[in-house]
């Protein structure tokens, strides 16, 4: 397993993971997981259903039952942190499910996250990129089509400022054409800037965005695969992740 | 579905059970039964029924909020109308104590399974709050009733001959008439909870889904258990209604209902023993405090709040978690 | 002339108009008490006595201070829902990883000992506190003579709820209550303080309480009973209305108003029974309440 | 061992030490210590007991009296717990006062089965003499019986003959309502209505309306307590008296004309036994209570407790001791004295019969101050004022 | 590649055409299954595909909106969850389905005691129940629970918890297990042991099993269903489905950049 702690070349981690465990009530998820993002990355972590990938995102936003190890972000420990002041510091968190709220319009579900920082998308920079929910803005979040879901979960976050996003398999679900239209966004995203930490089973669409993968499984980081090196490492991409 | 320990009614004693009868119940029922045989020559003997009665309510509704993890705030409703038709029955019909007593249990039964039938069908919180509206529709039922006798209520009941033979009008015949009825129907209570039937309620309070794959038809369980806790309840009221020869609207008023989950929580529900030290608690000091006035009020208010903020066991539940043996 | 069951329409447009203004009462209560749930999942079983507290503060106010009617619209909910903030912090925080019963039962506790406290001070006869002279006198309605001061109760309580329901539905704030009931966890994620959203929604649902007792203080005697009985039939309001649902909470405060108020006429005995009746009924058929959504 | 007691103790031993062959006596006050009659019985029922045995000079006649009290909260199971342990286990010998009907029914049984005395002032029923009678209890001060009577044929003889009944839907309500119909039926009146609301209740606006819409002259309130406070009040609000209807409290003490305020109260036509300002004994015992009572003037029912304490303890004194039957047969054949209802009688049926006294309530206008608040209307003699013997239906009467 | 022709008889549990609407979605939509006699049966597919939906509309904890369920030849469409278990088809749970407050053998005990029927008999001791505790002993042994016998079930360990859930559902006698991700939160070594366990206990027995890890699917499922968005993508042994391009796609995605 080599490189199972990616050392940062050179550049300084936005973020840096080591030995993160993680805990859902009684059941011990996170065994140990390590990992680096540099600044304007997107990186993915690749693995099966219940690898700990999606755990991983909820870590890091401390959403979890209980957490150990540490996460630092542009140098600070999040770890003992509320989520609240977590997401202050500029890290946006697309869940798997997308949390559309369903009492809430789509408008009120764009507008809701609050400004972290400063330079969020406008509400008009959101739409032009996503025009589907313009002319859905009032009826109710949940009667969206899961694209659209996931369009509005993506957009809402992007006025909020943070430039360092977590999302949770924004293609699950999704048609192709859908996926193709959020593959073209988070490479407009990465070119504008953005971080990005994606976790994805669909490793056709990690490889469209990504500069890197790690793999994860059971609760490990255990291989990490640079995009360039994609074609070389398919084989082994398969025994990991195939069915 | 989560495990219900953590997040439950009934917090777990964390204690470890043993099969079959524990030796220290047997010993403490022994005790207990002593003291109880001896009490009426020591204490005012009224006083003890009063006690009494309230226990064995206490560990009807513990029965049904401890064993079958539905909390009733309806629970007077079966007190009270037992009470009323135990009364009637005595004065009215004139009938023997122990046929007064059976007829108000038999209201308190149907009535049981009259509310129950339809409050089952909801959970929780909603439960609590349908079993609080039927009540307050049988409050409204003793004021309107022209057997009832209004704010009066039903007075001077005769406590007749046991059997038409044992005279009751003395205090101690009737005592250990009392303590015989209530110590045979606890212990029908402590053999409900350690009965086949028990253990499939227990496993229903701890996990409903779960029970309902192994096969359990669980509605036809808690409506069971709802009806046994109803008749239990019946039980004392109409026993209340010969020993004071009166009831009266503040057996079915629904504070009489909040009065007695304060019994069970604060003696630890979930516990054989804990309704028992629960109800005697809060009788004693009702009876010390009367002449308190409303600070009455305020202290089983803060017992309340006690209760639920710093020790949820109970009394009873704590001393369990302390002496790790299950009370 | 035309007459319903014995009643001329010109009575019972009277009685409606009096049922409406205690259905004011009620939408008021129990908007509270929804929101409190909405949010906290928490019977606020201390209400009666929080309604109760408001209409003693503002006796208190213009007993002690001189502070009139009007400035006591504006302080008392303040006062008591700061005492609701603080109940919250302390207290009910402390509950929410339990069974909700706890919460139920807490408040239960909490409303004996306010009561209590109030009686041994205050006694039980009621104190007076009299209609603001700019309220007084009535309008001849032809069919009524309507006290100018329950005309206030109507329109200001309407006015309450409308704002209520306004800031909860429309506004930025009510955003941010209604996606933290249904997903807590995110929102928190968003960065937004939701324990401190949850403990002045607390004390908010207690201040509509309180407002709720500052305007009966004139027309009902400040008691300290007042609020005992109250609180379970506005708990009934709430629960037909769909737990939780502000609209429904509304509507069926003043809807139940009315209904009594024609209980009262036909068969007033039932008046205080009938909104426990609807309430099974309503249970039965459509457990989640009128306007509740199903889980 | 000391037994549990329900008891708060709040006498002090009055008797002189080192009188021999006293007579120990203990009287329980039970009454309504934090509820709606509280001010009107109370801890003020105490004081006035108190005072009786004081002016009595009991500890000089070597009876030494020790009094207790309790609260029943208004509750006949309360009420009937606290006497039962009482006589059973705190040797008391006599229960003075207990308002509410319900729980003097209570304290009725279990004085009788007991055999012990039982004096009540403060509740209203009739049937405490008439049907639920006994021979262990005098009914001192007042009853719904000469409370209808009293305002009843007062009202109908000055003209008021359309009555309409707001009545709380409880025992007493519906018996003050029975009453005062068949007194305003005899005396030519006519009832066109009632209505019962839930007891207790808070809005009244709804009943108001309807005994406007009846056309009656008289709206007769058959409740009590915070509901009649609060009828009156909203009577006042919605105009009803401006238009000309007339409101006559059926069960209302001077307390509740002091809540109200003369604004409100002003007009209202009442019965009482007692009012402090009757006459120069009244003043006098009155100025005495109120000092002790925190400047609040004495109720009917203090006045009845301290009579009838009075006259309890005459009893004592002139049979030597504490034998039941002999102290009530002593009772009953001797009228009594005291400063508060003058002279009286008590009947086989246990019914201390004196003048009863019809009042209008004063405007602030001729009101001199606080607590000046009655008109004496009429007074109503004693032979007239209560239930006729021959129709209470006592089993005592023969 | 299906096996909807297969012998009738050889099939215990069948569904046809079963959908699930919830407000404004499909979560399953027509999908046709049949569970040999005797197979382990795996039901997978990426996340969202509809298979916990699947699962508790097989075991009667939801209602389908339309569709037949059929055990051993009777229609089940229409029974309750507790109905269905009485025939034999009993399930478990993605989170650990213990009875917290009650002991490891008492867990146990309350399975056997089904087989005395509906337990309304509340003036029993329960010690007529001890005529099952050698039974459930034993049953605790193979799940290796004994050292743990008398302590409440909500002092285990996760993995015991499992265990435990096991040895309940196996004290019912089921002749069909559905397993709901047995794995989910199972540390390495657990994993292999509940695998060996799920091996054991599948003589003469049928097992469904919804599962993420593939690994263990592929060691242990005689059969797979592939489930995606809520309809049948494909059937077959591990091999047939694994090489089936429309399941990979699923699985990894479509089209390499």
């Amino acid at each position: 397993m080599r490189e199972a702690i990616s050392p940062a070349n050179g550049a300084t981690p936005l973020l840096a993971v080591r030995d993160l465990q993680a805990w859902y009530d009684e059941s011990h998820v996170l065994h140990g997981i390590n990992f680096d993002v540099r600044p304007g990355e997107v990186v993915t972590l690749l693995g099966r259903n219940g690898a700990g990938k999606t755990t991983t995102l909820r870590a890091i936003m401390g959403i979890v039952g209980k957490r150990s190890g540490s996460v630092q972000f542009e140098g600070n420990e999040l770890i003992g942190q509320q989520p609240r002041t977590i997401a202050r510091q500029g890290i946006a968190f697309c869940p798997e499910e997308r949390g559309i709220f369903s009492s809430l319009s789509v408008d009120e579900n764009l507008m809701l996250p609050p400004e972290v920082k400063p330079g969020g998308l406008t509400r008009e920079t959101v739409l032009e990129m996503f025009p589907n929910l313009r002319e859905r803005l009032t009826s109710q979040g949940t009667k969206l089509s899961g694209g659209e879901q996931q369009m509005l979960a993506i957009g809402r976050i992007l006025r909020t400022g943070a430039k360092f996003l977590l999302l949770d398999e924004p293609t699950e679900g999704l048609a192709p054409v859908i996926v193709q239209q959020i593959g073209r966004t988070l490479i407009q995203l990465k070119n504008q800037g953005f971080t990005i930490v994606l976790v994805e089973q669909n490793f056709r669409f990690a490889a469209s965005v990504a500069d890197r993968h790690y793999v994860v499984e059971q609760g490990r980081v255990i291989d990490t695969i640079p995009n360039a090196d994609l074609d070389a490492n398919i084989d082994k991409l398969h025994a990991y992740l195939g069915v | 579905m989560t495990t219900q320990s953590e997040t439950g009614l009934v917090e777990s004693a964390a204690v470890a059970p043993t099969v079959g009868t524990p030796r220290h119940h047997i010993i403490i029922f022994f005790t207990l039964l002593v003291l109880l045989l001896l009490a009426p020559f020591v204490l005012y003997p009224v006083f003890v029924m009063k006690v009494l009665c309230f226990a064995l309510f206490a560990s009807a509704l513990n029965l049904l909020l401890g064993f079958g993890g539905l909390l009733s705030f309806g629970h007077a409703a079966f007190f009270g109308s037992a009470s009323y038709v135990a009364a009637h029955a005595a004065k009215v019909w004139g009938l023997n104590p122990e046929i007064a007593i059976l007829l108000g249990v038999g209201a308190a039964a149907l009535l049981g399974l009259g509310i129950g039938a339809l409050a089952i069908r909801r959970q929780g919180i909603y439960f609590a709050m349908v079993t609080l509206a039927f009540a307050q529709m049988v409050y409204f039922i003793a004021v309107q009733a022209p057997f009832t006798g209004g704010e009066d209520g039903i007075q001077a009941v005769p406590r007749g001959r046991l059997f038409g033979l044992i005279d009751l009008t003395s205090d101690l015949t009737l005592y250990f008439v009392v303590l015989a009825i209530v110590v045979a129907a606890l212990l029908g209570i402590y053999r409900i909870i350690h009965s086949p039937f028990g253990q499939v309620l227990k496993a229903i309070r701890d996990n409903e889904p779960r029970s309902i794959s192994l096969g359990y038809k669980v509605d036809r369980y808690k409506l069971a258990v709802f009806v046994m806790s109803a008749t239990l309840a019946g039980l004392a009221g109409a026993t209340k209604a010969i020993v004071f020869q009166l009831s009266s609207l503040t057996d079915v008023y629904w504070s009489m209902s909040g009065e007695v989950v304060l019994m069970t929580l604060l003696g630890g529900m979930g516990t054989v023993f804990g309704p028992l030290v629960g109800a005697a608690a809060i009788v004693t000091m009702e009876n010390y405090l009367a002449g308190f006035g409303a600070w009455v009020t305020v202290i089983q208010g803060v017992i309340f709040v006690a209760s639920v903020m710093l020790f949820r066991e109970g009394i009873v539940g704590v001393l369990a978690k302390w002496l790790k043996k299950p009370l | 002339m035309f007459e319903l069951l014995g009643i001329p329409p010109q009575a019972l447009f009277g009685q409606l108009l009096l049922g409406l203004i205690n259905g004011s009462f009620y939408a008021l209560l129990s908007l509270g008490l929804a929101v409190i749930f909405g949010l906290l999942n928490i019977i606020n079983f201390s209400h009666g006595a929080q309604y109760m507290m408001g209409a003693f503060v503002a006796w208190m106010l213009m007993t002690y201070a001189g502070i009139n009617y009007w400035w006591a619209l504006l302080i008392v909910p303040i006062v008591v829902g700061a005492t609701g903030v603080v109940i919250e912090r302390v207290m009910i925080a402390r509950l929410y990883h339990l069974d909700h019963l706890y919460g139920l039962l807490l408040t239960f506790g909490l409303a004996l000992i306010i009561q209590g406290l109030f009686r041994n001070q205050y006694g039980v006869s009621g104190l007076p506190y009299s209609i603001p002279t700019e309220l007084s006198g009535g309008t001849n309605l032809g069919f009524m003579f309507l006290p100018n001061y329950r005309a206030w109760v109507v329109v200001a309580s309407a006015v309450v709820c409308f704002g209520t329901w306004f800031a909860i539905e429309k506004t930025k704030l009510g955003a941010y209550l209604r996606a933290a009931t249904e997903n807590p966890t995110l929102v928190g994620a968003f960065g937004i303080n939701v324990p401190r959203m949850i403990t002045l929604t607390y004390g908010f649902g207690v201040a509509l309480a309180a407002l709720a007792g500052v305007l009966a203080a004139p027309i009902y005697s400040v008691n300290p009973n007042m609020g005992a009985d109250l609180i379970i039939v506005v708990f009934a309001v709430v629960v037909i209305g769909g737990m939780g649902s502000i609209l429904g909470a509304i509507l069926t405060g003043f809807g139940l108003g009315i209904v009594e108020g024609l209980t009262r006429v036909f068969y007033p005995e039932a008046s205080s029974v009938v909104i426990f009746v609807i309430m099974a009924l309503v249970l039965l058929v459509k457990p989640a309440g009128l306007f509740g959504r199903t889980a | 061992m000391k037994l549990p007691s329900l008891i708060l103790a709040t006498a002090a031993s009055l008797l002189m030490a080192g009188t021999a062959m006293a007579t120990d006596i203990k009287i329980g006050v039970l009454n309504d210590r934090s509820g709606v009659y509280a001010d009107l019985s109370g801890e003020g029922s105490v004081i006035a007991a108190r005072m009786a045995v004081e002016d009595f000079d009991a500890a000089t006649k070597g009876i030494k009296v020790e009094i207790v009290s309790a609260d029943h909260q208004n509750k006949p199971d309360i009420a009937s717990t606290i006497a039962r342990e009482w006589y059973d286990q705190d040797g008391v010998d006599m229960i003075a006062d207990v308002p509410t009907s319900s729980a003097a029914f209570a304290v009725n049984d279990v004085t009788r089965d007991k055999n012990k005395i039982f004096m009540d002032s403060g509740a209203g029923s009739a049937d405490l003499t008439g049907s639920k009678c006994s021979p262990n209890t005098v009914h001192w001060t007042y009853d719904t019986w000469a409370l209808a009577h009293g305002t009843g044929s007062a009202m109908v003889q000055e003209g008021f003959k359309k009555w309409f009944f707001i009545t709380a839907d409880y025992a007493f309500g519906q018996a003050l309502e029975k009453d005062t119909s068949a007194v305003v039926t005899a005396a030519g009146g006519e009832v066109v209505g009632a209505v019962r609301h839930p007891f207790p209740g808070t809005d009244f606006s709804s009943y108001l309306l309807q005994a406007q819409a009846s056309g009656a002259q008289v709206i007769g309130l058959a409740n009590a307590g915070g509901d009649t406070v609060n009828t009156i009040k909203q009577a006042a609000e919605f105009g009803i008296t401006q238009a000309g209807q007339s409101l006559a409290g059926l069960l209302i003490f001077i307390t509740d004309v002091h809540a109200l305020g003369l604004e409100t109260a002003q007009g209202l036509v009442l019965t009482e036994a007692f009012y402090w300002d009757l006459n120069d004994d009244t003043r006098a015992w009155s100025k005495r209570f109120a000092e002790q009572n925190g400047g609040n003037m004495p109720t009917m029912v203090h006045a009845g407790v301290y009579a009838s304490v009075m006259h309890y303890l005459k009893a004592v004194e002139a049979t030597g001791g504490k034998e039941t039957a002999a102290l009530m047969d002593w009772m009953k054949a001797n009228p009594s004295q005291d400063p508060l209802f003058g002279e009286g009688t008590i009947r086989a049926d246990g019914r201390h019969v004196h003048d009863m006294y019809l009042f209008k309530v004063k405007s602030p206008a001729e009101s001199k101050g606080p607590w000046d608040y009655y008109n004496l209307m009429a007074t109503i003699p004693a032979e007239d004022a209560f239930r006729p013997l021959a129709e209470g239906g006592c089993d005592l009467v023969k | 590649m299906t096996d909807t022709g297969a012998n009738q008889s050889d099939v215990i549990l069948s569904a046809r055409g079963l959908t699930k609407r919830f407000a404004g979605f499909v979560a399953v939509n027509g999908v046709d299954l049949d569970i040999r006699r005797g197979s382990i049966h795996a039901l997978i597919g990426p996340n969202g595909a509809g298979k916990t939906t699947c699962f508790n509309l097989l075991t009667k904890f939801l209602q389908p909106s339309a569709g037949t369920i059929t055990l051993n030849g009777h229609d089940i469409t229409r029974q309750s969850a507790a109905d269905i278990a009485r025939r034999g088809l009993v399930r478990s749970f993605q989170i650990s389905a213990v009875f917290p407050q009650l002991t490891v053998l008492e867990n146990v005990r309350i399975a056997l005691q089904r087989r005395r029927g509906d337990s309304f008999d509340f003036w029993r001791s329960q010690k007529v129940l001890s005529a099952f505790d050698d039974e459930a002993a034993a049953r605790v042994n193979e799940v290796g629970l004994s050292p743990h016998l008398h302590e409440p079930a909500g002092e285990l360990s996760y993995g015991r918890k499992r265990a435990l859930e096991i040895a309940t559902t196996l004290a019912l006698e089921p002749e069909m297990l559905l397993l709901d991700e047995p794995m989910a939160g199972m540390a390495q070594a657990d994993v292999a042991l509940i695998s060996a366990l799920i091996r054991k206990i599948s003589a003469n027995r049928t097992i469904l099993m919804v599962e993420h890890n593939l690994s263990v699917v592929a060691d242990l499922s005689d059969h797979i269903t592939v489930l995606a968005r809520g309809q049948v993508l494909a059937q077959g042994t591990y091999d047939q489905v694994s090489s089936d391009e429309r399941v990979v796609e699923a699985y990894i995605g479509a089209g390499h950049a």
